[in-house]
Order: structure tokens, then sequence, then C-alpha cells
């Protein structure tokens, strides 16, 4: 069996969304389980990039549920998505261990300077809870990878590494 | 954790030192040993479990007749000069500074230029070799980490080389459920998890209830932001918690089960997977493993984002596809849980300690707390703190300001200043230590002068904090604690399932006071609010993450309140 | 069925056994407060007002959840109690938008009445202002989630009483709130009667029948322990007064 | 140099404002400004709420005409659901109606301005208001509390509360006529209706006297006037456009002028008929208002003539400058009388007041006229039906004058857009004027230097706005209570002098 979707395979859809039938027998393959709702959710997810209305109609349907359930389990779990995935994403970790190392401050830095990428359709600025990823904090992830060690610095600097682990470089209008 | 082998190289492949470039240095190491000529037969090249100090990743140890060595910090280009080390005998270890002997010299932090050493010294890896003889290591017991780094996390045969499935083998074919259950009582073993339940009762209590079908799970859902013992396990050594999971079972008269982890653990989720289907490709546990009919079966559920899960009830909902909301105890899921059967629910740390403790017995384990506590270095005051209650070993996730960073492994009892100043070496840069806090979100913070507090339930319950699951962050002296206590709270906030109303309405209110000291706007009337809420919240919410959210706020208060204080304007707002 | 005896602020209660702690101390003539609680609805202990102290017990208990057993202790009124009692209507009306005055449950609302009984006439938290929207779709009933404290009484009713299942919670913690069907407009919601049970186990304002207004509306609130007896035990208590 | 002088707050009104007097560099007064200095938020909030809470919500405006708002708001909504209520449903509300104008106006009469009157302008102000007036004539202040006593009671009989009430709602009202209100109704109309006649002979003396130099400068200038007016032209305070079948001040009156479908009639000074017949949903095309940066009350005129020079008023006088007649015997002498001494279109802002005593009149015998009608206790009160329109405009006349609700709402009946025009914001153009009338007429021209602002011309000032009786609280949005400042500035826009009065 394929891994299950995870917060890494964000905005990697596979195939195309609205393929029922894809649905149809993924959801078979968990015999049709209501208790297995999540692991659809999972795995539709995997499929179609996020969790549209019409899909999770049909998972209700297919699995028996009502549909309010399966809505409130779908808004329940942070990894859900209900809307499209954003081009690229770049999450702050938010654990402590990034915290005391500076995840805040560097998230402020991140909200500055993505504010007019995210206008420009690109990127968005998400919180993460804690990766596990403690002894290397102020941890990012960008799209499918990882930046460690995203130390606060003075700002040409700082730039500098952002732009190096894939950030998009700063535009002229927030340059200085 | 050394063994001598023929010449091998194990590098960390767990998820820390994978952040780090172990993939790409494991690749350039296989490359190297082809360039070199070398066949796997002369030197093993292989991924294993967590190697501990994951901030110094991507970690390499070398195993060969002169004993093992360990590199830190390394990138693609050292992996010739790592095949060539590793193939020949190398010098004595070097580089991983005791904090005591020269603190600023060499910070561990960043990593050092990859050109510095090949110039200088006669040993080309000098700055990137770590002293395994540094209390780091050597202070560590692994019982539960005990494979941990030593065997390839994929791979079922190295896991059965090194013991795998024997004692479940012994307790199906030769041991009573009972007297699995005895042996388990007799080890003192409490739940890892951060409740401190007695486990050997919590099976008897699943195991006696009224005849008919029970659960067995284990709680992987390690949420508590700073912790990350439960994933170093399953990363490192699944076998060893299937194993646990499956004696557990017989214990209690289970056939089915359920591990549950957080989906923000995908390559443990991928090696329980692989752990699953190499189990099931065998014939699953009864035959292949007991040779028995024993038709027990496991499998994974993940979950998708939600702290709460980590509370068994939360947890039960989540399995059966629901929404992570607890329910009022009573009923326990002992009593009543999955589909209304008899649920046993055991963290993933209690549970990989079942095999050692069955293969060495019960008091074998039960020693390890107490017999550290009888001739530890202070003899004078060990003698008083009594760890009667706290058996064995326990897992700490060590992170923070602290130099040294990564996954240890104590008998418990030992003081919190040996974990974090000795073995941890301290705060980055030598400033003093400020504070540690302990147990996420529901623990407390153990302020720097209480550092010789025994790490032992009792003993840290005792100051307002608790042992909690084991993440243990160190805070150095530029850490405001209003700050911290608000960081937590807009953690409890984000997670809380909002189905009870102090929990879900009175972290919103408790964030928004936090706010105004950190933002030096409160007044004197706001700490008092800030008190009668906390009360309230804690003692009237309706699971623990509740109950506990206010846990650091009050214990940073209790330490640290003059910092409250002068957060406070001294004219209220409204004169 | 046995009888249990237990203390409930001093005097001595007998219930049959199995009980809740709610029914021994209403028994005792203790009107303790109660929101998410209905009679004929499965408990969930969610709102934390009717919870009691009870002696040898770390923490307080929720009273409806929990069952009652021989000799035990019970206090209803500690000045502990009281005092979290009111933080939690304080609590309440500081997280959601809870305006009386214009209120349709005005003069029938419980969590007014609670308020009243605890004696909340301000909120020491300050309010949040959520900006939540009215769904007016269906064409006999509205929600307004402003006035919704998340008593669940309305999923419950649905799920358990008439089975349709159209309300769930959706979102988490502060975000929580009602949702129709895929959160969608409710009259879209194909699996609503329009039974209106829902509307009748609203303890506040947050479901209304659209006629009324003001002060006009009158929830039939025991109609849940009707039906739920009549469903399971086919045994009817007919309402109201005898014809002419 | 010029000056301005400013009253601010202005006292005995129900609001916050402030007044400033302009003077040029020669010290001649050349403008006088009335700032209503509060925030007008109601229309934004509304938005998104049931169109049914409107009437709640708009009540809440402010404790002194919620009747007023409670009555558009339903009628408003009677549009919505595009029904005509039930006979009694328009009978009782009414009722409702006129018991509110009588107790707003007995309010501004006894309560507010007939200190000034029986205790003289430049009496001391600490006891120039309705304790000194029970000091000096017990009896009459007894009296005057009574009456406003009178109208609260029928409200609350009604409405099951003084203020606030809630009664009326779209399609109707809530609840019929209880027996036992009619027959409190009928003993006390007799005690009221003594105790307009004598408040009414003691004024008419005062007039004769006293306030001859008030009733000839405080805002005597011509002006347009509009109000509501009955199918044949009678008085009328309810009923907008062929609104509804209860007709006259008792709902006796016309069926019977063909083609009579009553409205909204505008006249002017002159007595001519400048529009008749207009319907309140047309109001935006006769009807428009200017915004001033200097105050947040805004400022309706009349479409055709432009702004300014569109002012027109609203309230007691307007109304009965508009009629062709009240309808009932004793009102009716009282409107003849009036007309008598003012002319047969009455342009003194002074002559509110008298207005109000003879629209208390027409309230109190429509109030018994009603009470003899037997259908008012039909017990059908209320038509049901849901949403038919997307859009309406609801009527009424206030106490204070002409009052429009207009809303949108979405296929829900949610609300989507309020907009609210208010008897006072109508008459803001003509209290501005008044002002200036008043400051030429009691202040020395040019404006000495140095001139300190004495009390008894703060007080003319207050008064001149107190002529119109005005609300701020609803015509914007109250957040306190009701002060008035006076500040004369220069020229170049220094405080010269200023005159405080709290709350």
């Amino acid at each position: 069996m394929a891994s299950i979707g995870t917060p890494t395979q964000r905005g990697c859809s596979g195939a195309v969304a609205g393929d029922r039938e894809a649905i149809t027998r993924l959801i078979q393959l968990q015999g049709d389980d209501p208790a297995a709702l999540i692991e659809v959710l999972h795995q539709l997810q995997q499929i179609e990039g996020y969790l549209a209305a019409r899909s999770l109609h049909q998972v209700a349907r297919q699995l028996r549920l009502p549909l309010s359930r399966v809505y409130g389990v779908a808004s329940f779990y942070h990894l859900f998505r209900r809307t499209p995935p954003p081009v690229h994403c770049c999450a702050v970790c938010l654990g402590t261990a990034c915290f005391v190392n500076g995840a805040l401050e560097l998230l402020a830095v991140l909200e500055l300077r993505l504010a007019q990428q995210a206008r420009a359709g690109g990127w968005v600025l998400e919180r993460m809870g804690c990766l596990g990823a403690c002894g290397s904090g102020p941890v990012l992830r960008l799209d499918q990878g990882l930046a460690i060690r995203v130390r606060l610095a003075p700002a040409p600097k700082l730039d500098a590494q952002l732009e190096a682990i894939g950030l998009p470089p700063l535009g002229r209008a927030t340059a200085r | 954790m050394s063994k001598p082998a023929p010449a091998r190289l194990r590098c960390c492949d767990a998820s820390a030192c994978r952040n780090a470039g172990g993939l790409a240095l494991r690749q350039a190491l296989l490359a190297a040993r082809a360039a070199a000529g070398l066949q796997p037969t002369s030197l093993a090249i292989g991924a294993v479990g967590c190697l501990r100090l994951c901030g110094r990743g991507p970690l390499v140890a070398a195993d060969g007749p002169g004993g093992s060595r360990l590199w830190g910090g390394l990138s693609p280009e050292q992996a010739a000069l790592l095949v060539a080390a590793a193939w020949v005998d190398a010098d004595p270890p070097l580089a991983l500074a005791s904090p005591q002997a020269s603190p600023p010299a060499s910070p561990p932090t960043p990593v050092p230029p990859a050109s510095a050493p090949l110039a200088s010294s006669s040993d080309p890896l000098a700055s990137y070799r770590l002293d395994l003889s540094h209390p780091f290591f050597s202070l560590q017991q692994p019982v539960v980490l005990e494979h941990c780094g030593l065997i390839d996390p994929d791979c079922l045969d190295q896991a059965l080389a090194h013991g795998a499935y024997s004692q479940l083998r012994r307790c199906v074919r030769q041991l009573t459920p009972e007297a699995v259950r005895q042996e388990v009582r007799r080890s003192g073993l409490r739940g890892r998890g951060g409740a401190g339940y007695p486990t050997g009762l919590k099976w008897d209590t699943v195991a006696l209830q009224p005849p008919g079908p029970r659960l067995v799970v284990a709680n992987g859902d390690e949420g508590d932001p700073g912790a990350f013992m439960d994933r170093t396990v399953l990363e490192s050594d699944p076998h060893r918690l299937l194993e646990g999971l499956a004696i557990a079972a017989w214990a209690v008269g289970a056939e089915r089960g359920y591990v549950y982890v957080r989906a923000e653990y995908p390559l443990a989720i991928a090696r329980l997977r692989r752990a699953l289907d190499q189990i099931s490709q065998r014939g699953g546990f009864g035959v292949a493993f007991t040779g028995t009919p024993w038709p027990l079966r496991l499998e994974l559920r993940v979950g998708a984002g939600a702290y709460v899960c980590g509370e068994e009830t939360a947890l039960l909902q989540s399995i059966e596809g629901g929404r992570g909301t607890p329910r009022p105890r009573p009923p326990y899921p002992a009593q009543r849980g999955l589909g209304g059967a008899p649920t046993l629910i055991n963290n993933v740390e209690t549970l990989a300690a079942i095999p050692p403790i069955l293969r060495q017995g019960g008091d074998w384990y039960a020693a390890i707390g107490a017999g550290n506590q009888a001739s530890a270095d202070k003899p004078a005051s060990g003698a008083t703190t009594a760890t009667l209650g706290s058996r064995g070993t326990k897992v700490f996730s060590l992170s923070g300001a602290v130099v040294h960073t990564g996954v240890v492994e104590v008998p418990l009892g030992m003081p919190l200043r040996t974990v974090v100043e000795t073995m941890g070496g301290g705060v980055v840069g030598g400033a003093p230590v400020k504070a540690v806090q302990t147990g996420g979100p529901s623990g407390g913070c153990i302020p720097a002068a209480l550092l010789d507090t025994a790490l032992d339930y009792e003993a840290m319950a005792s100051l307002g904090s608790m042992l909690g699951s084991g993440g243990m962050v160190v805070l150095g002296p530029h850490t405001a604690m209003p700050e911290l206590a608000r960081y937590f709270m807009g953690f409890c906030v984000e997670e809380s399932c909002g189905k009870c109303l102090p929990c879900r309405a009175g972290t919103v209110q408790l964030a928004a006071l936090l706010d105004r000291f950190v933002a030096g706007q409160a007044e004197a009337a706001d700490l008092d609010r800030l008190e009668a809420l906390c009360a309230m919240v804690k003692a009237t919410s309706l699971c623990g993450l509740g109950q506990s959210a206010p846990n650091p706020v009050l214990a940073t208060l209790r330490h640290f309140r003059p910092e409250y204080l002068a957060a406070c304007r001294e004219e209220p707002r409204w004169a | 069925m046995g009888v249990i005896t237990l203390s409930v602020n001093g005097a001595a209660v007998a219930v049959p056994s199995g009980a809740t702690l709610l029914a021994a101390c209403r028994s005792a003539g203790i009107a303790l407060p109660t929101l998410c609680y209905l009679e004929g609805l499965s408990p969930v202990g969610a709102c934390r007002l009717c919870l009691v102290e009870l002696e040898g017990a770390g923490r307080p208990l929720a009273a409806c959840v929990s069952e009652a057993a021989e000799g035990m202790v019970l206090r209803t009124d500690t000045p502990q109690l009281v005092n979290f009692r009111r933080m939690g209507v304080e609590l309440f009306f500081a997280e959601g938008n809870h305006v009386c005055a214009i209120c349709v449950a005005n003069g029938c609302c419980e969590l007014q009445d609670v308020a009243v009984a605890v004696g909340m006439d301000h909120s020491r938290f300050p309010y949040r202002y959520p900006q939540r929207s009215v769904d007016a779709s269906h064409p006999l009933f509205s929600l307004d989630p402003n006035r919704c404290i998340l008593c669940t009484r309305c999923v419950r009713a649905c799920d358990e009483l008439e089975g349709a299942h159209v309300w769930d919670v959706a979102e988490r913690g502060s975000h929580c709130r009602i949702v129709a069907g895929l959160d969608q407009p409710w009259a879209e919601v194909e699996a609503c009667t329009s039974c209106g049970q829902c509307v009748d186990a609203c303890p506040t304002g947050a479901l209304f029948r659209k006629d009324d207004t003001n002060v006009t509306s009158h929830p039939q609130r025991q109609r849940a322990a009707l039906l739920q007896e009549a469903r399971q035990r086919h045994s009817w208590r007919n309402q109201g007064p005898p014809p002419p | 140099m010029s000056r301005t002088v400013v009253i601010d707050p202005v006292t005995r009104l129900e609001g916050h404002a402030r007044i400033t007097l302009q003077l040029d560099a020669d010290g001649h007064l050349v403008e006088a400004r009335f700032h209503v200095v509060e925030y007008r938020g109601f229309e934004k909030f509304c938005e998104g709420r049931p169109f049914t809470e409107m009437a709640a919500i708009t009540a809440r405006i402010c404790g002194i005409c919620p009747v007023s708002h409670l009555l558009a708001a339903a009628k408003t909504g009677d549009k919505l659901l595009a029904v005509r209520i039930p006979p009694a449903a328009a009978k009782l509300r009414r009722l409702l109606n006129l018991a509110q104008i009588s107790q707003s106006h007995a309010l501004s009469f006894f309560h507010l301005s007939s200190p000034d009157f029986l205790l003289g302008w430049d009496s001391d102000p600490a006891k120039r208001n309705l304790f000194g007036l029970m000091a000096t004539d017990p009896d009459l202040a007894r009296a005057g509390i009574r009456l406003r006593q009178f109208g609260q009671q029928i409200i609350e009989l009604l409405g099951g509360r003084k203020i606030h009430s809630t009664w009326a709602v779209p399609g109707g009202v809530r609840s019929p006529l209880a027996p036992a209100a009619k027959i409190w109704i009928q003993e006390r109309l007799p005690e009221a209706k003594a105790t307009v006649s004598l408040a009414l002979g003691i004024y008419k003396r005062l007039l004769d006297g006293p306030l001859q130099r008030e009733q000839r400068s405080f805002g005597n200038f011509p002006s347009l006037f509009m109000g509501l007016v009955g199918p044949e032209g009678h008085w009328e305070h309810l009923e907008g456009w062929d609104g509804g079948e209860a007709r006259g001040p008792g709902g006796a009156g016309g069926s019977g002028a063909a083609g009579g479908h009553g409205g909204l009639r505008i006249r002017a000074a002159d007595g001519s008929l400048v529009a008749d017949g207009l319907r309140e949903d047309d109001y935006a095309s006769f009807l428009a208002e200017a915004v001033e940066p200097w105050s947040y009350l805004k400022f309706p005129y009349y479409r055709s003539l432009g702004y300014p020079e569109g002012i027109y008023r609203v309230g007691p006088l307007a109304r009965l400058n508009v009629c062709d007649r009240i309808g009932s015997p004793w009102a009716d002498a009282e409107l003849v009388e009036l007309r008598q001494r003012c002319g047969p279109v009455a342009t003194s802002s002074f002559a509110y007041h008298h207005a109000r005593l003879v629209e208390i009149v027409a309230c109190l015998e429509g109030i018994e006229l009603l009470l003899q009608d037997p259908e008012l206790e039909d017990p059908h009160v209320r038509a049901r039906a849901s949403l038919n329109r997307r859009e309406a405009v609801g009527v009424s006349e206030a106490p204070r004058g002409t009052l429009f609700h207009h809303y949108r709402v979405d296929d829900n009946g949610l609300i989507t857009r309020v907009n609210l025009i208010i008897a006072t914001g109508q008459n803001n153009l003509a209290m501005n004027r008044t002002v200036l009338q008043i400051a030429r007429e009691f202040i020395p021209d040019p404006v000495p230097a140095g001139m300190e602002i004495p009390e008894p011309l703060l007080n003319r000032l207050e008064a001149g706005i107190r002529c119109f009786d005005p609300c701020l609280s609803c015509s914007t949005h109250a957040a306190g209570s009701m002060p008035l400042d006076l500040e004369l500035l220069a020229a170049d826009g220094t405080l010269l002098a200023q005159r405080r009065r709290g709350a």
C-alpha cells in the first residue's frame, strides 16, 4: 500500500481532480468501512491535493455516513485541506525548541517578506506544529523540502540565506 | 552501545539526520566505497536508527576491531575520508569537547568548514569526530533504545538477529497472560506518555473485564512540541514497538490492535507500514513469530494533525474515524473502549520497554531507577528522594538552547542537572541555564535553582511540573517567561478540540490576558484574573488537554512571578 | 433495581442504581444549572456547569455524566463551584454575540436563566465579537450562530430522535461551529425533515422559528424526553390541557 | 478679526451636540452651526440580520421613540412579506402610535420646555427645570407627569413594557387588546384631556404676552413642510401611500375621496401644495441627503429645489401645516385657532410647541374613537407569510416627524442594506437656521470684543433647538448623555469664548 498523505505531499496532485472511479476504488480498498474515514480522506487528499466538497459527498455516500459528520471530521484535523493547495508553501515550525530559538521572530520576517509574493499568487506562509526536528531549529518547510537552522540574522545575511533555501528573491518594492 | 564487528559504517537514517542531509551522505559513502574498490563484505555501509546527538547530524558511526567511533556534521565531501577511516583503524576520539573544559572555544554549531581540518590536522576528520566517552553518551542506559542506532529499521532480519520477537514467542508459548502481567507489575513500569499510570495495573484492568473481545492500542500521537522520543523508537526500531504491543495483546487477551501515529511523522509511518507488511508477508504474528495459530491482527492508523488525539478517549474517536474529541471518564477505555470493548492504550515508549522487561525480568527493571538512586553522586540528598514510584529508564528529548541536542535514555531518578548540564552541555555560548521546560504544553518550568531535582514522577509533580512524555526544552537567559507561557497557551488554543467550554473559551481568554503581559500592558487586576481563570480551566475542563493547559502559566508564575509583575503597568488603564 | 443512598449538601438522597449525580441532585431539590444536558438526549458533559464536588475526588465531576454510587458525599454549592460556574457563564457570553434585547429567546433562554441564577451581570473577560453569519435559507427555521453555545443538543436531537443527522460540529477549538451537511445552507441539506427537533432542543435563540420575533419564542424543550420515551419504550406522556 | 461662539454641549436634548457661532472680521455673525458629534452606526450593524429582527434592533436606537422605529420597521416588514395586515392589527398599531405621540409631546412640553415659558428665560438655571416647576406649580407639574404616564401606560398595556416593546411585528402585532386594558384607558382619558386643556389655556395666555418675541424670532422663516396625510387630506400619523384600511385619527375616516391614496404631502410657506400623494417608496426621488464635514447628522432636502434651498421641516407643526383638517372636533377647533394666530401656514419654529399641544388633543380624541371600534378587539392580529419582496420602504410619523425605514434583503430575508431617515435629520437645516436667527436677535451686532456668553443667551439658543424636540440618538448613534457646548469662533477659527453645560 502506498504511503498515506502527509504534509510533505502538499500540492503534488498526481491525478486529475474529479476522478470519481479512483475514489470509489480507494474507498472499496478500505472495505467501505466508516471507521476508515480518516484513512480515506488522507488518500483522497493525496490524489486530489485537497478535499473538494464533491469528493466529500462521494465519501459520505459510499461510507454511508451523514454529510455533516464527514465535514466535521474533514474540518477537525489540521492536515486536511478543503481548498486547493497553494502553488508554494512556506511553513514555519512553531515547536518549543524552534520557538526558543527564535521561530516567532522568523515568522514575522517571513510574513513581511512573503506578503508581496502571496499577492502575486505564488507563496503562502503557514504555521505548523512541532515537526520533531527539535535539534535543528528553527525549521522551515518549503514545499517538499526542509530547511534547518534558519537562525535570525541581520537583514542582508538572512535574505541571502532565505534565497539560498529556495524562497523567491526580494522584490524591488520591499528592498530598502 | 559499541558492538565488536567487522568494519561497518552505520549511517543514521532517522529524520533529524535525514533533514540534515543524511541520505546524500549515505549515497556518497556508497559511491566512495565503490571508488575505493571495496566490497560490502569488507566494509558494510548501512542505514540505522537514531544515533542520539540529533543536533550534530548527519551522524555516522564506524565499528571496527578498535571499537566504535562517531562523526557528526558531515557532508558528502567527507565520504572518501570516512570510508578510509572506517576501513583502517583510527586514532583516539577527539572532538565532542566537555563544556567544563573549554566551553566557548569550539561551539558545536554551526558545522565547521570542510576545508579546515584537511589543511591543519593529521586526521582530516578530527573536527567532525564526536567523543563517545562524553557523558552525553556514557551516562545513557539504553533499554528501550537498546537496538536503536544498531539495526536497520527497515530490515526484519537484523531485528530478529538482535532478538526481536523472542520474548513474544516465549510469552505465547510458555507464559500465561497472568504471568506476563505479573512480570510487568514487578517491573514497576509506569505509563511513559505523561500520566505515569502503573502499566501492570492498567493491563490487569483490561484483562479482568468480563469475557469478550478486547483491543490494544499503541499511542504514537506524540504531539508535545519538543518531544521526539516515540518518533525515535518508531523510526529506529519499529519491530520493538510491535513486539511490545503484541505481548500486551497476549497479556490482556486481545486479538486485535492498532498503532496510532501522528501524520507529522511520515518516516515513522513508512517504517511501521513496512514492518507490518514484513510480518504479514511471513504469515502474521501467529505461526511465523510464535509458532502458534494465535490470530493477532495489528493495524496502523494515522492521525491528521490533532494534538488532542493523544488523549486516550479522543484517540479512540479518531481510530473509529471521528472527530478527535474526548469524552468524560469513567468509563475508562480499559472498561469501555473501541466498539465498547475493553481497550488497552499504552504509549509507544511504554510498550517498547516490555520486551527487555520480560527478557531480563521485572526485578531487573525495577532495580534500575532505585539502584541509580542508591549510588547517586549526591548521596546526602539522594537518599531522601525516594524513587519507589519511578523505576527503570526514561527517554528524554533534549532541545532548545542546549549545546547537545538529541535523545537520551537515562535511569529515572537522575538529577535534572546531570541531564541538562553534564550530558547536554548547558546553554549554547556558556550562558547560564534559566529554566528547563518539561512536559510540553501540559508541563511546567523548572528554574535553574531547582536543577538538582531528581527526574521522577513525584519530584517533578511537587514542583508544579510533570515528567511528562519526556520533552525537555532548555531555556537560556533571553527567554521571557510570559512569552513562553503565551506560546504554550497559543498552542492550546490551536489544539483545543472545542467540545468543553473552559478549554475552548478559557484558553482564548488566557491567551488574550497573556498578550497583555507580553506587551507590558497588563494591570495588577489582570494577574488576579489570570490566576482565577487558570484555576477554573484546570479544575473544570473535560480532558487532560484543558486540565493541564494552565500549567505552563502556573509554573512560570510560581517560579518567575517577578517577570509578570514587571509587565504590569503602575497605573490602572482607566484611572 | 437497587437503591443507592448518598448525601447531597448534607441531605440524604435515595436514587435508583444507575442514576446520575444530576438526577440525585435534582431529586434532592437542588437546581443544578445545565446547558448541554437535555433529558432525552445522550449526555456529553461539555458545558461544565453541573460540576459537583465529590468528597475524596481530586477534581469536580460533571454531574450529568457521572453515575451515583453508594455513600457518595456531594456538595453543589461550595464557593469554588459557585465561582467556577459564574466564570463559565461569563466565558459563554464573551465567546459569542449574545444580545438578549433583540433575541427571539429573550425570556425563554436557558443561558439567560443560568446567568441570572449565578448572578452574572457582566463579563470580566472581554467580548470576542466573532464574525458569524445567519443561515436563514430554511423556509421555516433559521440558525444564528452568534447565539450558539456549542452545546450540541441540536446535533444529538437530529441524530438520536429524528435520525437525520443534518447537524454536526465543524472545525476545532474556538473556531467550532454547527454545520448542516457539507457546510451547506440548511435548505440545501436534503436529510432535513423540517421536524424542528433541533429548534426545540436549542437552549438559546441560535435555532428559531422564522415566525418568532423578539420574546415570542416558546420552544418545547421537554419534547426530547417525551419522544425518546415514546420511541424506545412505546410509552406516551401526553402534554397540554385536557379538551374542554 | 472674526470670531465664533460655541455652545457645547447643548442641554435638555436627547443626544450630544455643539453650537458654534462664526463671526466675520468686523464682528458680524455670519453663520451658526449645530454640530451633532455622535457617530451613526445602526445602518451598518443591521447588515446580515434577519429583517424580522429590525423592529427589535431599531427600537433600541434610543429610549425616547422606540415605538416609532418599531412601527416603521414592522411596516417595512409587512411590505417585505407583501401582506396587508389584519384590520385589528392596523388599528392597534394606530392606538400605539397615538399613545407614543402624546407621551412624547407631553415630555417635550412639560418636562423640557415649559420651565422656560413658566419660570422665565432669565430665571436661575439651577431651578429652570421640571423640579423648579414642581416647586412653583406642583399641580401643573404633576398633571404633566401623569399625562406622559398615560401614554406610556397604553404602550405598556399593548406591548408589555413602556420602553423597547417589540409588540409590533411584520404582518401585524403579537397580541390582541386585553379587555382590562381597554377599560383602564377609557377611565384615564378624561383626566388626560383635562390636563391638555389646562396646558393649552396657559400656553395661549403666554403667547399673548411674554412669548411674543420668541414666537416672532425663534426660527421664523419660510420653508417647505412635509408630513403624511390621509386619503382625504386628513392629519395622518401612521399610514403611508395606500398603506392600509384604517384612516383618520380614529380609523373611522376616509374611504370616500375618489383616487385618494394619502401619502406624503409637501406644502410651501405660502400655502401652496408643492407635492401631494407622494409614495414613501419613491422617497429617494424627491428627497436627497447632503453631508457636511462638521456634523455626523445628514442634511436631507427636497431634491427639486436643491441644497440648501430645498429646506423643509417635519414634525408636529409640519403635520398641522400640510393637512386639510384633523378629523375630530376639539382638535379641529384648536387647529383653526392655531391658524388664526399664525396664518394658514405657521412658519415660526416656536409654533412647534403649540402644535404639540394640538396634536396631544388629536391623539386623545383618536384614542377615544378607536376604543369605540368593536373591530379593535378582534383576535386576528397577525398575517403570516414568507418573504415576498427584496426591498421595501416603511414610513411612520414619529412624534418628531416623518420616519423612513428602507431595507434591502437577500433571498433569505437577511438585511443587505439599511437606510434610516430620521425626523431630526430632516429638521437639521431648519435647526441651523433657527440658531442663527436667535443669535442675531439676541446678540448685539457687531459682537463686542471680549464678549462673555451670558447664560440666558445660551438658554435661548438651546431653546431654539428644543422647538424641534430633536432626538439625536437615533438620527446618529448615541454614545453618551446629552450635553451641549457653545463656542464663539473668530474668522481664523480661534476660540473666543466657550460655554459648556454638563450632562
